[in-house]
Parts: structure tokens; C-alpha cells; sequence
């Protein structure tokens, strides 16, 4: 056990500090729109130095990085409080899976307007009818002449208006068994079949988008994998995604719970004990995620496959976020009620952690089933 | 970074494991509690494996490892349940070794270290008097209050038993205003010894766990077994993030003490803060798995039970620590934030961001 | 003892159920939150009901009912999350009837019960001003500062609208240190006001409990029913049995407010501090039921989730009714403990033990 | 809805208390046989002002008492500390089962006994492998000449190494339906085949025994109900034996938030801001379980039937009374650890509160399936 970087890993981090220093993109404007086109400008700047496809071998453009890197990568961007590239899906989901299941056209085509965020990307899995259950999809996939025709409905896809590819999947074969008649699509979202449409949340923002699908097409060449194992390819680029997560988001919690404290000390409660008790107890709980983040990324390092021990982390990070945002609105008071700190909608958006990226639910299923070997329910 | 545990480690974490299913299985466990004592052979053999000065410079005639191997021997010892004066031994020698001066070291800690002589450890309470466990019978005890530390000679006090939750150990009071003070840093030499109270926490949520489960997969009602119902599932999962973190917390504040100091006030608050509750919650928790049987003394969960309600209240309590840890993050008045200036050598909680 | 609505009372329930229903649907409140306003034709008809005034005494103006009376009114604006100013004025009112003098109850109150002119109350805050609901176009303002009130005009203040966490009913600051002073009890009218708030969180969670079962009887996922799995269902039963305890809890206040004025102070607190909890837990918990679409605008849920969010603040709080709980339950000294002297009538909580 | 209660209960109460002054047997002496023949005479003295029996009718020996008057007996009787009478099985269960399905004869044999505790009586429904899922007994009575003869295993028995009479539940008919082949028999303790073991709990007492049953005979006149009716006989028992009981059980645990108090006095840390939160927040817990449970009790009074909404106070009698003995324990600091009070007792025997008597997920079920109308698991 040795929880030291190592030397190569503590130049990357002050290289990267020093980077994130000099090339602080300042404050995010205001708007939608303009919003999208600062991260837009924000991931050109990063690609510049390799710092957008951080893990992507050097040959497609990407940094080569380790797992490591990626982490202390992740924790410095939340540290620096700077925002997400705009095509961030494209950099963590999608240029990987055509890394590792697309052919040497699909690589050629695709991976470059990704890290230039020229071309952005979205996802297209959820369904209003398929949550949890994600399998049970009904958005169909027919064969027709060179392609697919698409038909069916989408629900919960980021970035859906700007994007130009949609990592799809669709049922190719509705006779097979439930997860084999899948297949992973990259479609074309500029064309008159598909629609987008903003999505409002409770927090009055639209993050996500339906996406309505009506003979929409997909040349063969924009099927990844084969036709019928697009379950095996969204899974291995679904775990992917959330290694090395963890431990950044861990460390927003921490830095808000920093500003938390400052909160507290400004209503003069610092000194109340009920409020240090519950105050201490989410920096515990919030300090044993990332702890757990640690580990988890130790154990990914050196296994080379995220395990079902990373829906631990994604547990708690749900509660302890949903926990922080209550208290810091509750130990306001009556103004806990105005709408005239972050907190209010810090708290309102934490209602989605238990939801977005698999329900605290099925993670707990996938903790019993998968680590604890209990019997399935199903 | 390697957050698992080295070659070495695992050896002693094996030989640990090993020795304890060899010398004090449950059935063992439950003899000594039915007498009243501890076995006598075992604890010879503990000296024997050198555990009594493991995390205890080889100068003090201790082995010289690390406070990470001392977890690993103190959790196998939580999940044997064990019935042994190792904990309060241990917490003796730290305490020495940090806060003692060096004629106290060199006349007791070498001795301890390595066997010859027993320490035991406890804290002062509101009647000034001290709870220590395994008091009777030890060579020399250390009387903690608040951040001071006093060595104490059986002769100088009154050595009383005392019925205590957890009848896998055995308590005394001590009385007396007797003995000398150790001069030394007694907040450095306790932190560790939270660690190792962290990390017999987390062996015993650990075999609380284990048993929950495995009496999950086989017990049936209602024609299947309770561990395919989400109350039982979910309550078992909810058990393993509790135990992971626990462990998680335990393993970096080892670290920390061993590689790290800086980071270690912090990294032992949040350990014994999470190491208490998880004890605790995850034995009451793998109770209501078990139903009835498991509030049979004829069940072993109980002893689990007990240990962890104990290790909870020894030194600080959760809440202590949860005030402490809220005065790292920054609710303490801005003079004792004076430790936010070490930069963070690895995994270090995060600074206030700099942009 | 009947803790049953009566017959009259169901009716009260019935008529507020069908007139909300009738005059406020979910898809009307979508359009008052749209719009920002309320509708004016809601407010006629709670005053042509009489609500207005509706546990105030004919003396003042009022129906001359009671706080039962008016907590089952409340529960179904609750449950209608209706967007009105009624809360706001309930709370003047209420304030008035209790607080104020002789002259300002003729001047104000029977205007008020009356429905002829409209109060807003609220609490004073940190910087000195107001945070009152539906203060703008209010005739008379009553600011609560701790256990004192001033009577406010609004040409007497600053009125500006504030962004809240809820959209359903208009929020604003009053500054302005003018005023005069309310001479009588404002912890009597505190107390009721409490209930009446009370009233409405549980209204607004039996609602968003509703939503959760229907949701979960209807939605299928891995081929069943989700509400067919524990970690649906029995999260639906925590629900219930935090929405009867909040409801249980504000219907014995509001009696004890009618019946039995000793024993409303411990159970306003007891059923503001379990109502606060009640409402958004439920609201909360109601939402991981629904899944993806709780969270987004079109589905309703979130305006009972905000409602809940800002009642449980409006007054005092759960951790300021908790605290007052601890002292009525022995924490207080010594001399705040006389109200205990009193002899317990029917439900009394239990004096100690006298054997 | 008024909560005041009538004169004549106002009276009841008011002669309940002078009598409860007037005949309180003091302290219970140490040790577990004398402890039971101090109850044994407390009994009798109940007996001869008709508190025994309160709510049989008087025809039996009876007061006739409503279940108003029953919810004000528990509750004085909580109030003024007495303990339970020797035979509380006899009386709360036995007899109503007597009274409700028994013969005449068997009225005749058996009422008379349980109100004098000259018969102390037991229960025999749970096994080792039928907890939660009673009906999965196994004991087995065959038909013989005269009677039945029976075989198994009972546990979590209290009395029975004091008990006449078992009430016990054995599968008459191993054919037919789970519910429809059990059959309720009065089965004498004192025979050969009958074998009671104390079972040593957690907290190193002994409330509860292992019941061997090994050839047993319960004559025909014996069975209660007919055979294979005994199920439905004993759930109307089991529902009479709840209701009224959750008022005297939140006033037990409202006394001992008084008695907290004041150790939290004495330890100095009743200004403690973090210890008046924790400990309001249980009053406010036990207080709503409280009024709950009048709710309850009301209806019960009116609807005639208890009905599933029992198991709210049931679930949390069992949390609060956890919470709060953990915290009464934890409150202590380190001395908490020392067995010198009755807190450590209590915290350790109030595990069993969410198992014993249905366990907190068996009624969470009830008021899923029976309430709410979600649909059933099984």
C-alpha cells in the first residue's frame, strides 16, 4: 500500500496546474448558447495541448494517459473550477468506443472532430419505457438498402441540439432474447427524421432533450460492432465512463462543502454543535467516497476493468450530495426559502443524482448480486 | 498510488487470519466469555508473532513495520472477535512511544514491544477516575484525559472490574491520582491509536456482513431465499458501502500515520467517525437479517455486537470526531486552520480552489 | 375520545376537495406559476366560503369554527397546492386575534375574516427586514421578530418581490422599520399559525405520496409492476407513515388549540417539526419513485416538492420546534418546566411516573 | 373529532389510579421464579376488583370494559410502573380465543383459571424455519383415537416452563392449501411429550423458551375452531391482541424519555445544542406514535376491526425505541460502554423490537399490500 504519486504523476499534476492557471478560460457566460460556444472554444484550447482525449492513445490524437493521470486530471479540472469541454460525451463515450470496437474507417472518420469538439456528440439509450430496465428498448431498427432505418423515441440526451452524432442503440431483432437483438448506431442527427426537443427540467434548465427518431437512417458503415452485440459494446463504454469519476466528483462535494463552511461561519453558527455534528458528519461521509474513490481506481489500475464496487461511490455520492444541499438550505433558516444562493438549486438538481446513470436502486441490486452473491430477485 | 495492500501485507493479514481461526474460533471465543478470562496460549502466541510492538520502532525493541500492518492485525482480530488484552496493549505502547519521555520509553516501551511486560490504556471520566481495559493484571497503565497523559503503576491505584456491554473483554476503573505525566505530544500518539480501534471496527462489520449474507442466501421464506428480497439485498448492500468505507477510512489514516502525518488528525477523526457507526449499524443491521435466531446468545452475531458498541466509546466518540473533522473543513476559528498550509502530498483532501 | 373528522368537518373536506379540484386543478396551478399571479377568481370564492376567517370568532368577523376546522382546510390547499394568498392572510389573522389590541382587532381583523381587506405575516430575518408571502397588494402587513410582532402598513415599507424556491405562491421582502406593535401573546398566535402550516405540508405530502402509489401500481420495469418491489414499496409504506404521523400530529394541535390551549405549545412544535420532515421527504422520496420523469417540469410533482420546501421554513423550524420539544420533555431549567404543573385532560403526553 | 374523553372514563381513570395507588405491589423482587410468583398474586389481586379480564365480558368473569377503557388501563398501568399480570397470554389472548370460538364447555373449563392465573398459558406459532412466513409450520397432529397427536417444534414461547395450556398451531391436513390444513389446539404443557427449554437471548436473560414436542395427545374437545379453521382463528386473535397496545407502549417510551432527560441533566449537557436536537427529535418521534396510535384506537372503536393501519405504530415503537436507547447510550460518551445503567440493557433488548411480533419489513409489506393496494410480491 503507498498512496504517493509517483514522481511522473506529480509533474503531470503541476504541468497541469500550472496549465490550468495560465489558461483559465474565466467565468462561463451567461445563456444557453453562449455558454455552449465558451466550452466549445474552452475544448479547442485543450486540444491544443492534448489535455481533450487525455486517455486516447497518442496516435488518434489523444494524450496516452493512464488511469491515474485521468483521475488527478478529473480532481484538477473541479479544482480549477473550470467547465466541462463541450463535447464531453464525445470524449469520454464515444471516442472510446470507436477506439476499441470500430474499424479503421470509423476511426478515421470520427475521431478527429471529436477532440476538435468540430463535430459533438450525444447518447441516445434511455427510452421513456426503458429506465432502469434499459434492455427492454423498443426503438426499432430496420434493414433496408446500404442501412438501417430507425424508428422509435429517446429520452434524457445531453447536448441532443448541437450534437451531430447520436451513440444510438436499437432493436435489430426483435425475436432475439431481450439484450442480444441490440444494436450501437452512430446516427447522423442532422437529418429530417430525427427532432430534438428540449427537455425542462424541475431546476427550469433543459440539460436533456427527447429525441423523436421517424425513418430516420444509418448507413451500414455507422454501425459499431456487429449488428445484435450493441449491449456489449454500451456496457464496456458505460463502465469505462465511470472509472476515475469518483474521486473528482468527491472533490466538488469537498470544495462545496468548503464553501459551505464559509456559509456557516457567516451566519455566525459555526461554534453551534448541532450544526458542527451534522456538518462533520457529511465531511466524513464525503471524505469515505473518495476514499472509496481511491481505492476503486487502485483496484482499476491494476485489474484493467472497473468492478460492480464502483456503484459504491456512486451511492454515496448521491446521498452525500442530496444530504449537503438540504443542510446548507436548512441552516439558513427562513432564507433557506429564497432562491438567492446556489444552494436552492444545488438542491433541487441533487434530487437527479439517485436517478441519472442508474438509480441508487440498481446499484444496490448490482452490490448484492454481483459483489455480495446474493440471489437475483429477477 | 496502490491503495491494496502489499505482498508483505497480505502474508500478515493471512497469518493473522490463520492464527485466530487456529487459536480462537468462535467457539473459543465464546468459552473464554462463559469464564470470564482470556486464554492464555493465545496470547503468548500473539507475542510471539511479534504484534505486541508490530507498529513500534525497532530501536523501542518493537517490529518496526507500519501502522498499515497494525490494521490489517487489528481488523483480523475485530473479525475473530477475539477475546485478547492486544488492543489496550497496543494503545499503552503508542501512547509511550509519542507522548513518553525517553527514560519512560526505554524503561517500558521496549519491554512492551516485545512482550515482556503488558501495558493497558484507557481514558479519565467525569469522577476522575479512568476506564481502561485489561487493566488488571497489566505492568504499567496509561491514564488519557482529555489532551494530557499520565503512566500509572498498578500499586498507585485501585484496580476495580467492571460490568461492561461487551463480554468478549474484560474493563476495569481505575482510581487514584497517582503517576507521572507524559510529556510528550499525546493528540499524535491517540490519533493512532483511533486507527487501531478503526480498524478492529471494521473486522467486526466485516464478519457481522458476512454472517448477514450468508445466512441470506440460505435461509428460505415465503419459498425463496431472504437474500432475493430487496429489504434483505438492499440492507446488505447498504452493509457493504458502510464496511468499505470503514475500511477505506481506516487504510488512509494508517497510511497517513506511517507516510503522511500531516494528513493524519484528519484521516483518524474520519476514521474512527465512520469505523463507530459502521461497528454498530452494520451488527444491529445483520441482526434483522437474521430474525430471532440472531438474538439468541447461542448465535454468535451478539459478541460482534458488543465489541463494536465498546470499541465505539473507547478513546473518542463519533461525535467528538465529527467535531473535529468539521473544524478541519473549516468551522474552526481562523487561528487552529493552520494545518490547511501543508501542501498535500498525495491524496490529500482538497484545498479551496484556486481560480 | 373520537379522533375522526365529524360529520360537519368531512363536509368542510369534501367541499374543499371539490372546490380546489373545481377552481384550482394542477393544470390551473401550471398557469398561475407560468404567469406569476394568482387567480382572482379562486380568492372570491375562498372568501365567498368563508375560509378567510373560518376559525376566527364571529366576534372578529370569522365562521366562528375551529382549528380543526381550519387544519382540514389547509390540508387541502396542501393537497391542491393551490397558488392563494390564503396562508399568508390565515397567518395575519391569526396573529392579530391574539396579539393585537382591541382597536387593531376592530380596525383590521373583521376585515379580514370578512375578506373585505387581505393580511400578509411573516418573520423578520437577519438583516432586519421581512421575508413575508404575498405581501404586495396586502392591506395590512404583521411582521413576527421572536416572540414580538409590529403591525405593518405597506405605505409604511419597502414591498419587493423575492426569487423563491417555490413558484407557487409570490414571496417578498418587506423593509421598513415602522410599525406598531402588537401588546399581546404572539407565541399563542404562533403556535396557531404553526398548525395551519402544518396543515398544509401534510396536505402537500398525502398528495405527492398519491402520486408515488399511482406511479408505482402503473409503471413496469423488468416485466412487473415497480411498486412490487420492496425497494419501491417499502419506501411507499415509509411515506405512509410519515404522512399519517404528520397529519396525526397537526390534528391534535389543531384540537388542542380549540379544546385544550395547555397542551398546544408542545404539540405545535411536535407536529411543525414532523410536518416540515414530512413534507419534503416525501415529496423527495416520491420523486426517486417516479424516476426520470419526477424531474422534470411537466410532471407536478416538483411544485409539491418546492411548496413543501418553503412551508417547512416559513416561521419557525423543525430544529427551532425540536429544541423547543427537548425543553418541554425536561431539557429546559428548572423554571420554564411549569407548564407541566398542568393535569393532563384526555391525550395528554404523560406526566412522569408517580410510582 | 374531540379528543376529551367521557365522564364515566374520566372516572374509570380517576378510581384505575387511586386503585393502582392504593395496591401497587412494589418493587418485583430479584430473580426470575420469584419475580413470576410476585406476578402470580398481583394477578390475583387484579382479579378481585375485576382488572383481570378488563375487557372480557362480565358473564366470564369480566369487567366488560371498552377498548377506550382497555387503552386507558395499559396506559396507567405503564404509568404507574406495576408489572404485567402472570398470565397476560391467558388474558389477552387466551381467553378472547376462548370466549370467540370455544365451546361452551371448553368457556366453562378454561376461563375461570386464566383470570385466577391458577393456569398460565402460552403461545406456540412461530418455528425455527416459520418466522415471518408463519404459515409455513410444520408441527404436525395426526388423528388418533380421541384426539390428535402431535409432533414438532415450537420457539419464542414465553411462559412455557410455567404454562398449562399451549395455544398451538399444528397442520392437521399437509394436503390441502398452506392456510387450510392448520388447526388451533389447546395442548397441556404438563404431559411427556412435551419439552420446554429456556432460550438464552442476547441480553443473558431468558424470556422465551424452544418448545420439542415428541407424541403429544390433545383430546378432541381440545381443538378450538374447527379442525384445519385454526389459522383464521388465530389472525382475529392476533389483531385483538395489537390494538390498544401501541397508546400504553408510546407512554412507556415517553417515561423513559423523562427519565433521559433527566440523566442528560445530570451529565451536564442539556444546553448541548447537538443533544437537544437528537433528543427533541425523539420526543417528536415517540409523541407521533403517540397520537397514531389513538387514531388507530379510535377507528378500532368505531370500525369495530383493527385494521392494517396497526403496523405504522408498530414500526415505530420499534424505531423510536431503538433510536432512542442509542442515543441514551451514546449520550454517556465513553462511560456508555458500562452495563451500570439500564440504557445498555435496553438498547441491546430493543433489537428485537423490529422482529418480534412481525418484523418491521413484514409490516412494511401490510401497509404496502393492504393500504396502499401496491401489488403483491409473492
Amino acid at each position: 500500500m503507498d498512496l504517493t504519486l509517483t514522481p511522473e504523476e506529480e509533474q503531470f499534476r503541476a504541468e497541469l496546474r500550472t496549465w490550468l492557471e495560465q489558461n483559465h478560460p474565466g467565468p462561463e457566460p451567461d445563456g444557453a448558447e453562449e455558454a455552449f460556444q465558451f466550452r466549445r472554444a474552452w475544448q479547442h484550447r485543450m486540444q491544443q495541448d492534448r489535455y481533450a482525449g487525455l486517455t486516447w492513445p497518442r496516435e488518434y490524437g489523444g494524450r496516452g494517459a493512464t488511469l491515474m493521470q485521468s483521475a488527478i486530471f478529473n480532481e484538477e479540472m473541479v479544482r480549477a473550477k473550470v467547465p466541462s469541454p463541450a463535447n464531453i460525451l464525445g470524449l469520454v463515450m464515444g471516442g472510446p468506443v470507436v477506439i476499441a470496437h470500430g474499424t479503421p474507417e470509423q476511426k478515421e472518420r470520427f475521431l478527429e472532430p471529436i477532440l476538435s469538439a468540430d463535430e459533438i456528440w450525444c447518447q441516445g439509450f434511455s427510452e421513456p419505457d426503458a429506465g432502469s430496465d434499459l434492455a427492454s428498448l423498443k426503438t426499432r431498427a430496420v434493414k433496408v438498402d446500404g442501412g438501417w432505418k430507425i424508428n422509435g423515441q429517446k429520452v434524457w440526451t445531453s447536448f441532443a441540439h448541437h450534437a451531430k452524432w447520436c451513440m444510438l442503440l436499437a432493436r435489430t431483432d426483435p425475436e432475439a432474447k431481450k439484450h442480444d437483438g441490440i444494436t450501437y448506431f452512430l446516427m447522423d442527427m442532422e437529418q429530417a427524421g430525427v427532432q430534438a426537443k428540449p427537455l425542462r427540467q424541475l431546476t427550469d434548465e433543459s440539460e436533456f432533450n427527447e429525441v423523436f427518431i421517424d425513418d430516420a437512417f444509418v448507413p451500414d458503415e455507422n454501425v459499431i460492432g456487429n449488428p445484435g452485440q450493441g449491449w456489449s459494446v454500451a456496457i464496456t463504454t458505460l463502465a469505462l465512463e465511470r472509472a476515475g469519476l469518483s474521486l473528482g466528483s468527491a472533490v466538488a462535494i469537498q470544495i462545496q462543502l468548503r464553501e459551505l463552511a464559509a456559509m456557516i461561519r457567516d451566519l455566525g453558527k459555526d461554534r453551534d454543535p448541532a450544526v458542527r455534528q451534522k456538518f462533520g458528519e457529511l465531511c466524513v461521509k464525503a471524505e469515505t467516497m473518495r476514499l472509496n474513490g481511491a481505492r476503486g481506481l487502485s483496484y482499476v489500475i491494476k485489474s484493467g476493468m472497473p468492478g460492480p464496487e464502483g456503484s459504491i461511490t456512486k451511492i454515496q455520492w448521491a446521498s452525500v450530495n442530496q444530504a449537503m444541499t438540504e443542510f446548507a438550505v436548512q441552516v439558513r433558516g427562513t432564507e433557506g426559502l429564497l432562491d438567492d444562493t446556489p444552494w436552492s438549486y444545488r438542491m433541487l438538481r441533487a434530487r437527479a443524482n439517485s436517478i441519472e446513470g442508474g438509480t441508487s436502486e440498481i446499484q444496490k441490486n448490482i452490490l448484492a448480486e454481483r459483489v455480495l452473491a446474493l440471489p437475483r430477485l429477477r | 498510488m496502490n491503495f491494496d495492500l502489499s505482498t508483505e501485507q497480505q502474508a500478515i493479514k493471512q497469518a493473522a487470519r490463520d492464527f485466530l481461526a487456529g487459536k480462537s474460533d468462535l467457539r473459543a471465543v465464546r468459552r473464554q466469555v462463559d469464564a470470564g478470562t482470556y486464554d492464555g496460549a493465545l496470547w503468548e502466541g500473539v507475542k510471539n508473532q511479534g504484534w505486541t510492538g508490530i507498529a513500534i520502532p525497532e530501536a523501542h525493541g518493537g517490529a518496526g513495520l507500519g501502522y498499515v500492518e497494525l490494521a490489517v492485525v487489528m481488523e483480523e482480530f475485530g473479525y475473530a472477535c477475539a477475546p485478547s488484552p492486544l488492543l489496550s496493549n497496543t494503545a499503552a505502547a503508542i501512547l509511550l512511544e509519542h507522548a513518553g519521555s525517553e527514560a519512560q520509553k526505554s524503561q517500558w516501551l521496549s519491554a512492551i514491544a516485545a512482550g515482556e511486560q503488558r501495558g493497558a490504556a484507557g481514558s479519565v471520566t467525569r469522577d476522575g477516575s479512568a476506564l481502561v481495559a485489561d487493566a488488571e493484571g497489566a505492568d504499567v497503565l496509561v491514564l488519557v484525559d482529555g489532551a494530557a497523559a499520565r503512566l500509572v503503576l498498578p500499586a498507585e491505584a485501585e484496580i476495580t472490574a467492571v460490568k461492561a456491554i461487551d463480554p468478549t473483554r474484560r474493563y476495569f476503573r481505575v482510581t487514584g491520582n497517582g503517576g507521572v505525566p507524559l510529556p510528550g505530544d499525546v493528540t499524535a500518539g491517540l490519533d493512532r491509536v483511533e486507527v487501531a480501534l478503526s480498524a478492529e471496527l471494521t473486522g467486526v462489520a466485516q464478519r457481522a456482513m458476512e454472517m448477514a449474507v450468508e445466512y441470506a442466501k440460505v435461509r428460505q421464506q415465503f419459498g425463496r431465499p431472504i437474500g432475493s428480497y430487496q429489504a434483505v439485498s438492499h440492507r446488505c448492500a447498504d452493509m457493504l458501502v458502510d464496511v468499505e468505507s470503514a475500511r477505506s477510512a481506516t487504510l488512509f489514516a494508517a497510511w497517513a500515520a506511517d507516510a503522511d502525518p500531516s494528513q493524519l488528525s484528519l484521516a483518524a477523526s474520519v476514521a474512527k467517525a465512520q469505523a463507530a457507526e459502521t461497528g454498530w449499524n452494520v451488527a444491529a443491521s445483520s441482526l434483522q437479517v437474521h430474525g430471532g435466531i440472531g438474538f439468541t446468545w447461542e448465535h454468535d452475531l451478539h459478541f460482534f455486537m458488543k465489541r463494536a458498541a465498546a470499541d465505539a466509546r473507547l478513546f473518542g466518540s463519533a461525535s467528538q470526531h465529527r467535531d473535529r473533522v468539521a473544524g478541519h473543513y473549516g468551522l474552526d476559528p481562523a487561528p487552529a486552520q493552520g494545518a490547511e498550509a501543508h501542501a498535500p502530498a498525495a491524496l490529500a483532501a482538497p484545498e479551496p480552489a484556486r481560480v
